[in-house]
This record gives C-alpha cells, sequence and structure tokens, in this order.
C-alpha cells in the first residue's frame, strides 16, 4: 500500500457521446504538494477533477485516497473524503448570500434545529478577512457581485470545509495581481499545512511561481509530469501545444487613424464616476485597474447594457448616446462580456446559432436562414480563431471552456464591428488559442477597428496595447502610452500609491 | 349587454339608497332590499332567471342586488356571508352544492333573514324558508315518459346520454328522471318502483360506463361529459357514435349539449335514425327544433320566469302579509312539464332570451 | 447498437406515440375507422393551433394562461359580427384582430412592463373571458343558417378543412422555428436573454411578438370552434391553457424557455387526445376515467425521459 | 431621500396593500366592518394554506398543479371517515396521510423520475380528483350532525379558529424559511441546483420534500374546507392552483425559483381576496367583474414592479 500519495487516479477514461475526452490519464498529488495541472483548452483538466468530485462518473478507472481504494459516485462522497474543488463554471446560488453559500451544506450545527444567523455571517466574515477580502458583506447576495467578487466566495466556500485535498480550477482567470498574491499566500499556508492541493491555470506565470510540481495533459492522455525546477516554460508549452511558440505576441502594423470615439464624464451607478477616455482607428487601447475598478461597468453603460445617468459620446464626429445594445450594435460598436457563461454565450445552443447571432442579416434573407451559408459562414469565422469543435450542431456546452470563449469572440467577429470592446478576451483561454486571439485582435485593428480590451492580465495589457488606461474606484487615474507602461506604473497607478 | 348593465345600475345605486332609508324599511307599502345569491352566470338559464328575479323586484319596486358565486363554493360563502353584513331583508339562493352553504343559510336565518333557496336542491339541515324548483327531477321523467311513447314495444331503446359536469347533483336528478320516467313506462312499473330502478340503473352506469334495464328493454350504451355546452357536447356526441353506431335515441341532462350533438349527428347522416330528449331547461333554440318536428323530440320545462314568481309570491307573503316562514313546505314546485311537438306551440317564445 | 439507442433516444416522442396508437387499435376496434380518425382531427384542430402559439411563447420562457379566454372572444366575436350581417371574412378579420390586441396587452406588460407572464397572461385571461361575456350577455350565440358551418363541416376529398388549417399552422411554425432568424432568436431569448440583449437583438420586440402570434392563432381556434357547432360561445376554451402547456411539455419544451418543437408539440396534442377518444369510445365508467388518464400521462411521458435520458449530471 | 426609496422598495408589497384596504375601505362603508374582515379570514385561511405549501414549490423551480384535488380529496376522505364513525382527530390523520402520499409521488415523479413538474403535478391532479370521485360516489357526503362543524365555525373570542389554524402555518413557514436549513437549501435548489448538488446535498431528497409539504397543507385545507360547510365535497378547489400560484408571484416569488416569501404570499393571497370581496360588497355586475379583476392585478403587480424596479438591466 503506497500512502506517501494522498491522491492517485488511475487509468481513467471518459468519453462524452463518442468525444474522448479522458483516456488512460493517471494523476497523483501527495500531501503538501501543489501540483499544476496544465494543457490545452479541451485537453480533458477540469473532466479529470469532475471524476475526482464525484460530479460525473468515469467510464473506467480507479482513484485511491491515502492509499485506499475509493468508489466517488457522488459530491457527498467525495466531500466526506476531504475533497473539496472550486469548479471552473461558478457553483453558487445567486439568490443567497454569501455567507449562505460559503457555508451552504452546514448551515445549522450538528443537533440543532435554528441556523444562528450571527453566527454564520461572523464565519464568513473571518474566513473573508482572513482571504483579505473583509470589503464583501456577508450578508450580500451572490447575484449582485461581480465575477471576480463571485471567485472569492468560490475559494472560501471550498476553503471552509478542512479539505484534505483541494483542487482549484482556474482560479486566477477573473482576480488581478493583489488579489492572485493573497490568494497564492493562502495556498502556500496550506500547503504548510500538508493539504494536497491541484492548480489548474493557463498562466504560466503562476505555475513557475506556486507549484512544485506539474502534469501534462494532451487531447485527453497524460503527456508527462515534472518537478518545477526540470523544465522551462518554453519546453512546457511546446509539451502542451505540440509545436514551437514562436511568438505569444506577435508585431502589429497597424496605421492608427482619427479618434473613432470620445467619451466624455462618464457617470453610471455606484461604480462609474466621471469616466473619459478617447479611441481611435487602428488602436488597441487598454483598461487595467483592480477588481472593482469599474471598467466592466464603464463599458457597459457606453454599450447601452445599463443606464447611463449622465455624460456624452462622441462616435465618428457625432454626438450619440447607446439607449440599448441594438443601437450600439446598429452602429458598429461591439462588447465581449466578461462574464461568459451568464451573457456571453446562449450555452444550450449549438455552435452554429451562437456564432451567427449578431449576424443573422448575413445568412437570411427576409428573415429566412439559408441553412448552407450560415454553416460556412460560421466554419470560416470559428477557422480565424482556430476553434476546436466536433460539430457545429452540438450545443456550446460541449465545449471546454477555452474554445467557449472563442465563440463568443467569432460572434463579435462576425459583426463587423468598428469598435470593438473586449473585456477579459482571453480569460481562461490557454497559451496557443491565446495567440491566436492576440493575432485575431491585430488583424483588427490592422483593418482599422478600433479595439478596447479590458484586461486583468498585466502581460497582456502591456505587449497588446498602444496606450492603456488605468481605473481606480469609478474614475480614471492615469494613462500610459507604450513607453510608460511596464509594471510599476500600472499597479502604482491602480493601487492609488502614484 | 343591456339587461346586465341595467341591473348594474340599479342595484349599486339600490344598496346606496336602502343604506340611507333603513329605518323606514319595515312596514307596509315600503321597499325591501333583496339579494340573489346566484351559483353562475355562464349559462343563458341561470343569466334569465336573475334577470327575472330582477325584474319582478322591480316591479314591486323593491332593490334587488345579484352576486355571482361562479361555481366556487368559496365565492358562494362569501356572497352569502355579504348579504348578512349589508342587512338584506330576504335573500334568494341558487346554491351549488346541496349541502354547501348550510352554515350561511342559519346565519342568515339566525339574524332574522329568510332564505328561499331557487332551482337547485338544498338540504333540509339549512333550514330554509323552502326550495322552488322547477322540478329537475318532475321534468326528466316527464321527458322520460314522453320518450317511451317514441319507440315501439318491441324496439330496444338503445341510448347514449350526454352528461354535464362530474359530480352535479342538478344533472343526477335529471339523468334519473330519464331513466325513472322510461322505465316506468317500458316495464310497467309504479312511479316508486320506477325511482327505485332509476337509482340502480345510475348506479350501473356510474361503475360500469353502461347500463341495461331488461324489463324496460332499455339501454346505455355510453356516457359523454360536456360541461353543459354545445362545444363539447359535438366532440362527445362524435366520439360515442363511432363507438355506438346503432342508437336509436339520444339523452341529455340539458338542450345545449343536445343542440351541439346534432351536428355530430348530422355529420353521419343519423339524424333520421336517432332521437333526441332533453331532461332540461326548453330553451328557445331546443323548442324552435322541437315545433320544426326534427328528431330533436322533447325538453322539459325550466323556465326561470315562472321560479322567479313563485319565488316572489311567497317573499311577499313573508315580508308584506307577515306568514311565518316556517310554514312552508321542504319544496314548492313549479309544475313538471315535457315540452314536446304537441304542446310546443303554446310554450314557444321567440323573444325569450332562455 | 450504438447508433439504435441514438435513434430511440431522438426519435422517443414519436415511438411512445406510435406504441400508443397501436395499443388503441388492439384495444377498440372502432380506433382506427376513417370516421374517427376525421373526428379526432376536427376535435382537436383547435387546440392544436392554439398549442403551436403557446409552444412559442414557451420557447422564450414564457406562459400565456390567456389562451382558453381569447378563443372564447374569437368565437363570440365571430358569431357576433355574422349575426350583425357581416361577411365571414370581415367577421373572421375582426375576431382575429381582437386576438392580437390582446397578445399585444400581455406582451407589453410581460417585456416592457416587466411583469412575470404568468401573472400578465392571468390578467388577461381574466379580462378576455370578462369582454367574452359581456359581448355575449352570457349566452351562446346561434350564428346565421348557413353562414360559417360549411367551414367547420367542410372537407376537401376525405380531409376536413379543419385539418387542412392545422396542418397549414403547423408548416408555418416548423418553418418559423426551422428556417428564420425570428424562431431562432425566440429559442435564443429562452435559452439566454441576456446573452441575445448583450448581442444587440431587440429582445422586447421579440417577447411582445410570441405573445402577438400566440393572441392571434388562439382567435383563429375560436373561429375554428365557432364553426363547428354554429354557435359563438363564451365558456368554450376553459381550462385550454393546461391542455396546451401540457401538449408542448409532452412534446418535449421545458418550461424555463429554449426547448420545444413544433411536430412534437403536434404529438403532444395528440396523445392527449387519444386518451380522450379511447375512453369514450370504450365508455369506461366516468368516475376511474380520471385516475387512468393520469396514469397514461405519467406512463407516456415517463417512458419517454427514460428512453431519452442522455441529460448529462451536471 | 435615499433611505425613502430603499423602503419603498423593499417594502412595495405591503404599501400596495396598504393602500388597496384603504381605498376599500374609502369606497365601501361595509368593508371595514368587524363581520366582513372575519368572513374574509374565513374565506381565506384555506387559501393561505395551500400557498404556503406551493410557495416552497416555488421556490425550488416548480410548480404545483394538483393542490385544488388534493384539497378535494382531503375534504371527501375526513367527510367519510367521519361517516364511518372514526374520531375527528383519525379522520384528520387519515387525510393528511392521504395529501402526504399525494406528494410523495409527484415528489419521486419530480425528483427522481426527472418529470417536468407542471406534467407530474397536472397528472396528480387530474388522479387526486378521480379518487375523490369514487370515494365520493360523485356526490357530496354530509358529515355526521357535530362532528366537525364546530372547528369551522369557532372561534377564539372573535378570532376564527380557522384563521388561528392558518397563522400558526404561515409562521412555521415563515420560520422554516428563514431558520432552517430546510428552507435556505429549497431557495438554493432553485437558484442553482447544481451547485448544491455538487456541494454533496441530496437534492432529490428535498425536492421531493416540497412536494410532500404541499400535499400535507392541501389536505389540511380540504379538512378546513370541510369543517366550514360540514360536508366532503368532491368538486371543491377547482381553478385553486391558479388563486395559489398567482398569489405567491404577486407575492414577489419568481416561477423560475430562488425568489419568494412566505409573509409576501400571504399579502398576495389578501390582495387576491380583496378584490373579490369589494366587488362583491358593491355589487359589481358579474361579467365586468372579471374585466375590473384583470385591471386591478395588472394595476397592483405594476405598482409593485414599478416601485421595487431597482433590478440592473443585466
Ligand atoms: N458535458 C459535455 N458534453 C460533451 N462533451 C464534453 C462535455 N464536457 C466536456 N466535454 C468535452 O470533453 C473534453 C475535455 O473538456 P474539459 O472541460 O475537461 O477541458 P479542459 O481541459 O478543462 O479545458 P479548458 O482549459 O478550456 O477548461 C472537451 O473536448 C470537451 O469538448
Ligand atoms: N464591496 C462590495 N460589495 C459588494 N459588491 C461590490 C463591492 N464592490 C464592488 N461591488 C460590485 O462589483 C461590481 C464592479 O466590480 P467589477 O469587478 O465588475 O469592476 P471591474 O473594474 O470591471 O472589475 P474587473 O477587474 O473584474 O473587470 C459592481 O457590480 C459592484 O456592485
Ligand atoms: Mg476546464
Ligand atoms: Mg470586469
Amino acid at each position: 500500500m503506497d500512502t506517501t500519495y494522498r491522491v492517485q487516479m488511475e487509468g481513467i477514461y471518459k468519453s462524452y457521446k463518442g468525444v474522448h475526452a479522458l483516456t488512460d490519464v493517471s494523476f497523483a498529488v501527495k500531501p503538501g504538494e501543489i501540483h499544476a495541472l496544465v494543457g490545452e483548452n479541451g485537453a480533458g483538466k477540469s473532466t479529470l477533477m469532475k471524476v475526482l468530485s464525484g460530479a460525473i462518473a468515469a467510464d473506467k478507472g480507479s482513484i485511491k485516497i491515502d492509499g485506499v481504494e475509493r468508489n466517488i459516485t457522488s459530491p457527498r462522497i467525495s466531500r466526506d473524503l476531504g475533497i473539496s474543488i472550486i469548479y471552473q463554471e461558478f457553483m453558487l446560488a445567486p439568490h443567497l448570500t454569501v455567507a449562505e453559500n460559503i457555508y451552504i451544506d452546514r448551515l445549522v450545527g450538528k443537533n440543532k434545529l435554528m441556523i444562528n444567523w450571527k453566527k454564520l455571517k461572523k464565519d464568513s466574515h473571518d474566513l473573508l478577512e482572513k482571504l483579505g477580502f473583509s470589503e464583501i458583506d456577508p450578508d450580500e447576495k451572490v447575484g449582485n457581485l461581480s465575477v471576480a467578487y463571485q471567485q472569492v466566495v468560490e475559494i472560501c466556500k471550498s476553503l471552509s470545509r478542512d479539505a484534505r485535498v483541494l483542487v482549484l480550477d482556474e482560479p486566477s482567470a477573473v482576480l488581478t495581481f493583489t488579489e492572485i498574491q493573497k490568494l497564492f499566500k493562502l495556498i502556500r499556508q496550506l500547503k504548510e499545512q500538508g493539504i494536497a492541493i491541484v492548480y489548474i491555470s493557463h498562466r504560466m506565470d503562476e505555475i513557475f511561481d506556486l507549484c512544485d510540481t506539474v502534469t501534462v495533459l494532451k487531447d485527453g492522455h497524460f503527456v508527462n509530469e515534472f518537478r518545477i525546477d526540470e523544465i522551462d516554460k518554453k519546453s512546457l508549452i511546446y509539451q502542451m501545444v505540440g509545436r514551437e511558440l514562436s511568438q505569444l505576441f506577435p508585431k502589429r502594423n497597424a496605421k492608427i487613424g482619427e479618434t473613432i470615439l470620445k467619451a466624455e464624464h462618464l457617470k453610471a451607478g455606484r461604480m462609474v464616476n466621471d469616466v473619459s477616455f478617447n479611441v481611435h482607428k487602428g488602436e488597441v487601447l487598454g483598461f487595467s485597474g483592480l477588481v472593482g475598478a469599474g471598467r466592466t461597468e464603464t463599458m457597459r453603460s457606453l454599450f447601452g447594457a445599463d443606464k447611463l445617468d449622465s455624460g456624452s459620446i462622441t462616435y465618428k464626429g457625432q454626438k450619440i448616446l447607446f439607449k440599448d445594445p441594438h443601437a450600439a450594435v446598429r452602429h458598429g460598436v461591439g462588447l465581449l462580456s466578461e462574464d461568459r457563461k451568464q451573457q456571453g454565450i446562449v450555452i444550450e445552443r449549438t455552435i452554429r446559432e451562437n456564432t451567427t447571432l449578431t449576424s443573422l442579416g448575413k445568412v437570411s434573407k427576409f428573415g429566412i436562414i439559408n441553412h448552407k451559408k450560415d454553416k460556412e459562414f460560421t466554419r470560416d469565422i470559428l477557422a480565424r480563431l482556430t476553434t476546436k469543435y466536433g460539430d457545429m450542431e452540438d450545443s456550446v456546452s460541449c465545449l471546454s471552456g477555452g474554445n467557449q470563449q472563442k465563440v463568443s469572440l467569432a460572434k463579435w467577429l462576425a459583426a463587423d464591428c468598428e469598435v470593438i470592446i473586449l473585456d477579459e478576451p482571453t480569460r481562461g483561454v490557454d497559451v496557443g488559442a491565446k495567440a491566436e486571439i492576440y493575432k485575431n485582435i491585430n488583424d483588427l485593428a490592422e483593418a482599422g477597428v478600433a479595439v478596447i480590451m479590458v484586461s486583468s492580465e498585466m502581460e497582456e495589457v502591456i505587449n497588446m496595447c498602444d496606450r492603456v488606461v488605468v481605473m481606480r474606484q469609478g474614475k480614471v487615474v492615469g494613462e500610459l502610452e507604450k513607453k510608460d507602461m511596464n509594471d510599476k506604473n500600472i499597479i502604482g497607478l491602480s493601487m492609488g500609491v502614484m | 349587454a343591456p339587461a346586465v348593465s341595467e341591473s348594474a345600475e340599479s342595484s349599486a345605486s339600490a344598496s346606496e339608497a336602502a343604506e340611507a332609508s333603513q329605518p323606514a324599511a319595515d312596514g307596509e307599502g315600503k321597499t325591501f332590499k333583496i339579494g340573489f345569491a346566484q351559483k353562475t352566470m355562464d349559462n343563458p338559464f341561470f343569466l334569465a332567471l336573475a334577470n327575472a328575479i330582477q325584474e319582478e323586484g322591480e316591479k314591486r319596486g323593491w332593490t334587488v342586488s345579484v352576486l355571482d358565486a361562479k361555481n366556487s363554493l368559496e365565492t358562494e360563502m362569501a356572497n352569502m356571508e355579504t348579504f348578512v353584513s349589508q342587512g338584506m331583508d330576504l335573500i334568494f339562493l341558487n346554491t351549488i352544492d346541496s349541502e354547501g352553504a348550510i352554515p350561511e343559510v342559519q346565519a342568515a336565518t339566525a339574524a332574522g333573514i329568510p332564505v328561499i333557496e331557487l332551482d337547485s336542491g338544498i338540504s333540509p339541515d339549512a333550514g330554509v324558508v323552502t326550495t322552488v324548483f322547477s322540478d329537475n327531477r318532475g321534468n326528466g321523467r316527464k321527458v322520460g315518459l314522453y320518450a317511451a311513447t317514441c319507440y315501439d314495444e318491441g324496439e330496444t331503446i338503445s341510448s347514449v346520454i350526454l352528461s354535464g359536469d362530474k359530480g352535479n347533483p342538478g344533472g343526477e336528478d335529471r339523468r334519473m328522471g330519464l331513466f325513472c320516467g322510461i322505465i316506468e313506462a317500458r316495464a310497467g312499473l309504479t312511479e316508486e318502483e320506477a325511482w327505485v330502478e332509476a337509482e340502480k340503473f345510475n348506479q350501473e352506469l356510474t361503475d360500469n360506463g353502461k347500463a341495461f334495464h331488461e324489463a324496460a328493454n332499455f339501454e346505455v350504451l355510453g356516457q359523454g361529459w360536456a360541461h353543459w355546452t354545445a362545444d363539447d357536447g359535438l366532440p362527445a356526441m362524435e366520439d360515442l357514435l363511432v363507438a355506438n353506431p346503432n342508437i336509436n335515441c339520444v339523452l341529455g341532462e340539458n338542450d345545449n349539449m343536445l343542440i351541439g350533438g346534432m351536428e355530430a349527428l348530422r355529420a353521419v347522416d343519423k339524424l333520421e335514425q336517432v332521437q333526441m330528449f332533453a331532461a332540461c331547461d326548453g330553451q328557445k333554440e331546443a323548442l324552435a327544433l322541437i315545433q320544426q318536428g326534427t328528431s330533436y323530440k322533447a325538453s322539459g320545462e325550466n323556465n326561470p320566469n315562472k321560479v322567479a314568481e313563485l319565488g316572489y309570491q311567497i317573499a311577499e307573503e313573508i315580508l308584506v302579509e307577515g306568514k311565518d316562514p316556517t310554514s312552508y313546505p321542504e319544496e314548492s314546485h313549479t309544475d313538471a312539464v315535457a315540452i314536446t311537438p304537441e304542446n310546443v306551440d303554446e310554450l314557444y317564445d321567440p323573444n325569450a332570451i332562455f | 447498437m450504438k447508433k439504435a439507442t441514438f435513434f430511440l433516444k431522438k426519435y422517443s416522442t414519436y415511438i411512445i406515440f406510435l406504441v400508443a396508437v397501436l395499443i388503441c387499435i388492439a384495444i377498440s376496434p372502432d380506433f382506427f375507422t376513417p370516421t374517427n380518425i376525421v373526428n379526432i382531427g376536427r376535435q382537436y384542430a383547435g387546440l392544436i393551433i392554439v398549442s403551436m402559439g403557446m409552444l412559442f411563447v414557451i420557447l422564450t420562457g414564457g406562459i400565456d394562461l390567456s389562451v382558453g379566454s381569447i378563443v372564447a372572444l374569437g368565437s363570440v366575436i365571430t358569431a357576433t359580427c355574422l349575426v350583425a350581417g357581416m361577411s365571414l371574412g370581415v367577421a373572421m378579420m375582426i375576431a382575429l384582430l381582437c386576438g392580437i390586441l390582446c397578445g399585444i396587452i400581455t406582451g407589453v406588460l410581460v417585456s416592457y412592463a416587466k411583469m412575470a407572464p404568468f401573472i400578465a397572461s392571468m390578467a388577461m385571461m381574466t379580462m378576455a373571458r370578462g369582454v367574452a361575456f359581456v359581448i355575449s350577455n352570457g349566452s351562446p350565440i346561434p350564428t346565421p343558417e348557413g353562414s360559417i358551418i360549411w367551414l367547420g363541416t367542410g372537407a376537401v376529398g376525405v380531409i376536413p378543412t379543419l385539418v387542412i388549417i392545422a396542418v397549414a399552422v403547423v408548416v408555418a411554425f416548423w418553418f418559423m422555428q426551422n428556417y428564420t432568424s425570428f424562431g431562432r432568436i425566440v429559442i435564443a431569448i429562452g435559452s439566454n436573454e441576456t446573452a441575445v440583449r448583450l448581442a444587440g437583438i431587440r429582445v422586447k420586440l421579440y417577447k411582445t411578438g410570441v405573445y402577438v402570434i400566440s393572441g392571434l392563432c388562439c382567435a383563429l381556434a375560436g373561429i375554428l370552434l365557432c364553426s363547428r357547432t354554429a354557435i359563438g360561445s363564451p365558456v368554450v376554451g376553459e381550462g385550454m391553457e393546461l391542455d396546451a402547456i401540457a401538449a408542448c411539455v409532452i412534446g418535449g419544451a421545458s418550461l424555463s424557455g429554449g426547448e420545444g418543437s413544433a411536430v412534437k408539440a403536434v404529438i403532444g396534442v395528440l396523445i392527449l387526445a387519444l386518451i380522450g377518444n379511447i375512453m369514450n369510445l370504450l365508455a369506461v365508467p366516468s368516475y376511474p376515467q380520471d385516475i387512468i388518464k393520469g396514469i397514461i400521462i405519467v406512463a407516456s411521458v415517463l417512458l419517454q425521459t427514460l428512453t431519452s435520458s442522455n441529460k448529462k449530471e451536471a
């Protein structure tokens, strides 16, 4: 009996309707180890972890916990074995409060009838404070929180469980550097306590910064396992993608033209408080800031998705306010939402329907859809982003997270926008795909489209943007030209220490 | 819609007027406040009854308020309670369920408000002054007796029946009346014996979906539920005809359903072969059909005007002449009449609402 | 093997229906006769049309309780107009317009005033019925001899006119659902309204649209019902909403929107029709009828979910 | 200023109700009399109890159409047992058990057999009504003199026993919703079922539970209805499902689950009660009543959505 491993998964198979998500995959984690699980979008990382958590049943294979073979057939069993997981898709009840969500399965203590609301709130508050997010009110409904804060709640929920195995499936995708540092500190503490940790991420820096071991999956197969000091970034990417990635950030030859959109003194709700900026044709304008800085809200109110309280927008030389997204789209402005699942894609519908949602006019005549044209159009657009899919008539829910993001982006590529706002465009996308998305952003800019990129990934902002606007607490606190763009300046501005 | 809106105005203004003149409400030649708790208005008969109550009241210079329970027991209770709290002088009630309104009637009686039941049966426990009927059972029986005369002695009466709603006591009475009349005439029984047989026959139908009476040479091959309307009478009849193409008789618990069912007969050219009998209503469309000599042969007279007249006659005796409300018999019937080709000319009024 | 299960899953609704038909044929010799089939067609043409409108409402994630009342209103208005001496064409026009008007009111309440569809359509249910009662003064309205009955009793060859109309409506909806951007957007709205709105589509307009279409279908069904008996009645269609919704759900529609098919909803109606018809044919005693009906509904839906249960547990 | 709007938003349901009460007082002198208030209480005690059960079903995102039929079944069973000479206690026990049984069947069909709640409860609606008809042989069953009527007509001081029972039930549900993990998990299931399942909670058990509770409430309401008239009737409660659902939705519940409150659902019932009562007091003619009722429902819900529309356009 081998008890050096906390978790041992062996010979795991899983297929969906003929798609082999996992084929003979083995994976093991030791106590006190932070084990990275990497691979392209659709490699099977999430699926493997769902098998471990009992969310789905494997077709074949064995799981040993502390050397004892276990038959994990339901989330309940895995929970009782001390396995705690943060899913890639949030598993929160939006109508309940933060405190309730964290303690959903332990609302009343043993042998008690009533919920002790005071204790519940206090416990949640302590937990949030420990993570460094005391600003989140345990009484707030989760549905009212931003995506980033929801992620924090999700993290608290798993941490509250005294887990022996903790799985984090892309916890950092919506977080910015400061939150990530807080999270890492906590993960390292847990490691000290001997907890086995699985960390899934597409951000290479984090993996080298945090993890001890890394396992690479590709197309549902186990590729290799390395100690982190045995390997460098470049060869890890090679292991994942199966080819040399020449350049993550390709060169752009765009000519920056005249101002196409100018926003002045925008005010909307609590989060947007006098925001002004402008963007030119062929330019990539970055938006940086901490979580809750109000970047998303600014873009939404500009786009007509939320009510704009005051302010003016000059678009192509004319004053205009978009009263709803329809008006914005009709004028050639598109917005890729940061909340893919809730606002970006129609998850139960097919890949094809999602892709042509914004451009139905192009594939139909008098409201009647030309299916042949529709298919060709979809195929072309998806090919531009090298999206991986089986059949375009499958529902989007069959795709891996990264490929869903590509479909979501493809929808806006199809719409022929003149100004395109991308809110966290590479959230949850693998390195290979990132390079393709960057290439497409460049293509857009070269074609004279103005691109606004809201991003929390520092590297991405610095390498992709011509200019970056930094926001803090609903206000623009600075604008940096290419030459001034570096980690220090951006962090300084967004934290208000500069 | 004039009838309804008129009553609206008059009753609304009436209740205000009555409010003001309450102290003067007793004594002779005075005006009285009458409430009518009607079970539903979704059928011309009940509408006509409500109108008749309204008109008879107005004739006497009394104020009448009509409330509709929409076939809901709960609403009916609410309506009764409303009348009591408004201090009506007398309440007419047409109850949904024979046992449903007992406590409300008792409460009204206790508050010194006599209650006269109209049309539907009510339990004797309720303590209403009397129930004014067009006698459902009696009408059914009269029509049944007539139906028996439309068939040769040796000929089997092969019938299907269109019923209203499951669990409706009035419908059951009509149905049993029809059975009683046919069995009484064909099996040569006394009325009393025939009622016993009819009850058994009806239970057989409930249990098996079919029933056969040997002595009377009478069978019911199927029962369709058509919710009192022509629109549901038609499909129910269509299905029954497919299963029983050789019937020679259709019975019905009201006219509307048979009028719908007639379209089904017409569609398969069976109007010659089948005769139709309704236990109730004698509504004018049906009378027209009877008069024209179609195979629609008879209907029981359920004349709302007669019911209203008799009701007011009793009300007057109590309120004006001071007759003791407990001195009335349990039931006061308008006469049971079967409208047939022989007497239809006297009874048909093409201008009636009903 | 795999292919066979896939086939079974995809066509489970149809297979269940076929099985039900075969059972009916086996237990009643009267069932599979031309008259009976034609009868069923005539009887359920109205419900089929109403279910089509309902399906689109359900696809957006809404619900329309007002259908039965609008059917009654359509029937009453047609009869009233005919009595007033108008031609059938004009009478139908007016009835259809009234249906559209009802739909607009419900639709605007749902989309623009953000009222829950259940409540908005329930209010419309009450109001439309009230109007039908006021117009008809509570009594059925006989239409002038020969003015409309030919529509209800007519046939082309052996196929009743009503069935032809219903089939035409179904084909129109099938086409709309599968080949028009309207249909595609309606389904998308039911799956994720926010995403569709953010894609720059005027969601409110589409949502209003489905209620208008439903109102129109109901008015048409009302006209057809009136043509069957030649009587306009303010009490027809009571409880029709339940049947129409049930038909859609039996046909695989989800009340939370985004799922459902026109053809399968028709199968749903036909399954309900079969249950009613076979009980009448067999002269099942009245009171147990309800119990048996319930059991058959459960059984048929259960079989369907069991055979098609490939839904992921996620 | 800010605080005021917040207050208005949070309590809009109550404010609308208060305004409605004031209007009623103003337009009818009979309204605010002790008799009338007591009447309303007695009349709607049953619906309030049924609505509580319905609310929990709705919170999970389900729907229960069978409530009216189970009310009838409860009423018929109570009367039958009393006629058979059992004590009221035993009769009530048996009726409540039947309610629970109905709930278990619906619940199992929904949770374990994954049937759509609409269809499962519709089948139960048909079946329970059928059983009530079979047991009662289609006729109302008078209970033995004095066996149950004291419950329906009784009062503690001026407060009718029925009202006391209804209030007790509401308090129990309020407590359950706010202070037990059952209540919170029920909401969570309606909010995100997968999340709850993945948290290791036995979702199916909870989902079955709400239907059982609903069945129990209905049986209790059936007993109370029987006690009011002292007869068990197989036809009571028809259409009650619509009223109960409407009450919950007027009280802010969302049919997609996760939202709703017990106290506000009671207000929902009372608003419906008020509408019915005031029209009777004013003797509004029957046909236009429906139209006015529809308009009042729209108006009251509209006012509520308007005052509480702080929802983000997301
Ligand atoms: N419910 C499902 N139905 C069908 N196929 C699925 C389903 N879930 C996942 N798959 C398929 O399984 C494969 C693995 O998906 P998985 O989500 O595990 O990828 P991943 O490695 O987590 O990718 P990402 O980095 O994008 O999150 C993909 O090809 C995906 O299309
Ligand atoms: N302390 C808080 N408690 C609860 N909600 C908050 C708090 N602070 C901000 N929010 C919510 O967060 C949202 C704004 O944050 P959001 O993260 O979307 O802004 P952002 O700048 O776009 O951030 P991101 O970096 O994630 O894009 C608002 O909806 C606001 O209501
Ligand atoms: Mg994943
Ligand atoms: Mg954001």
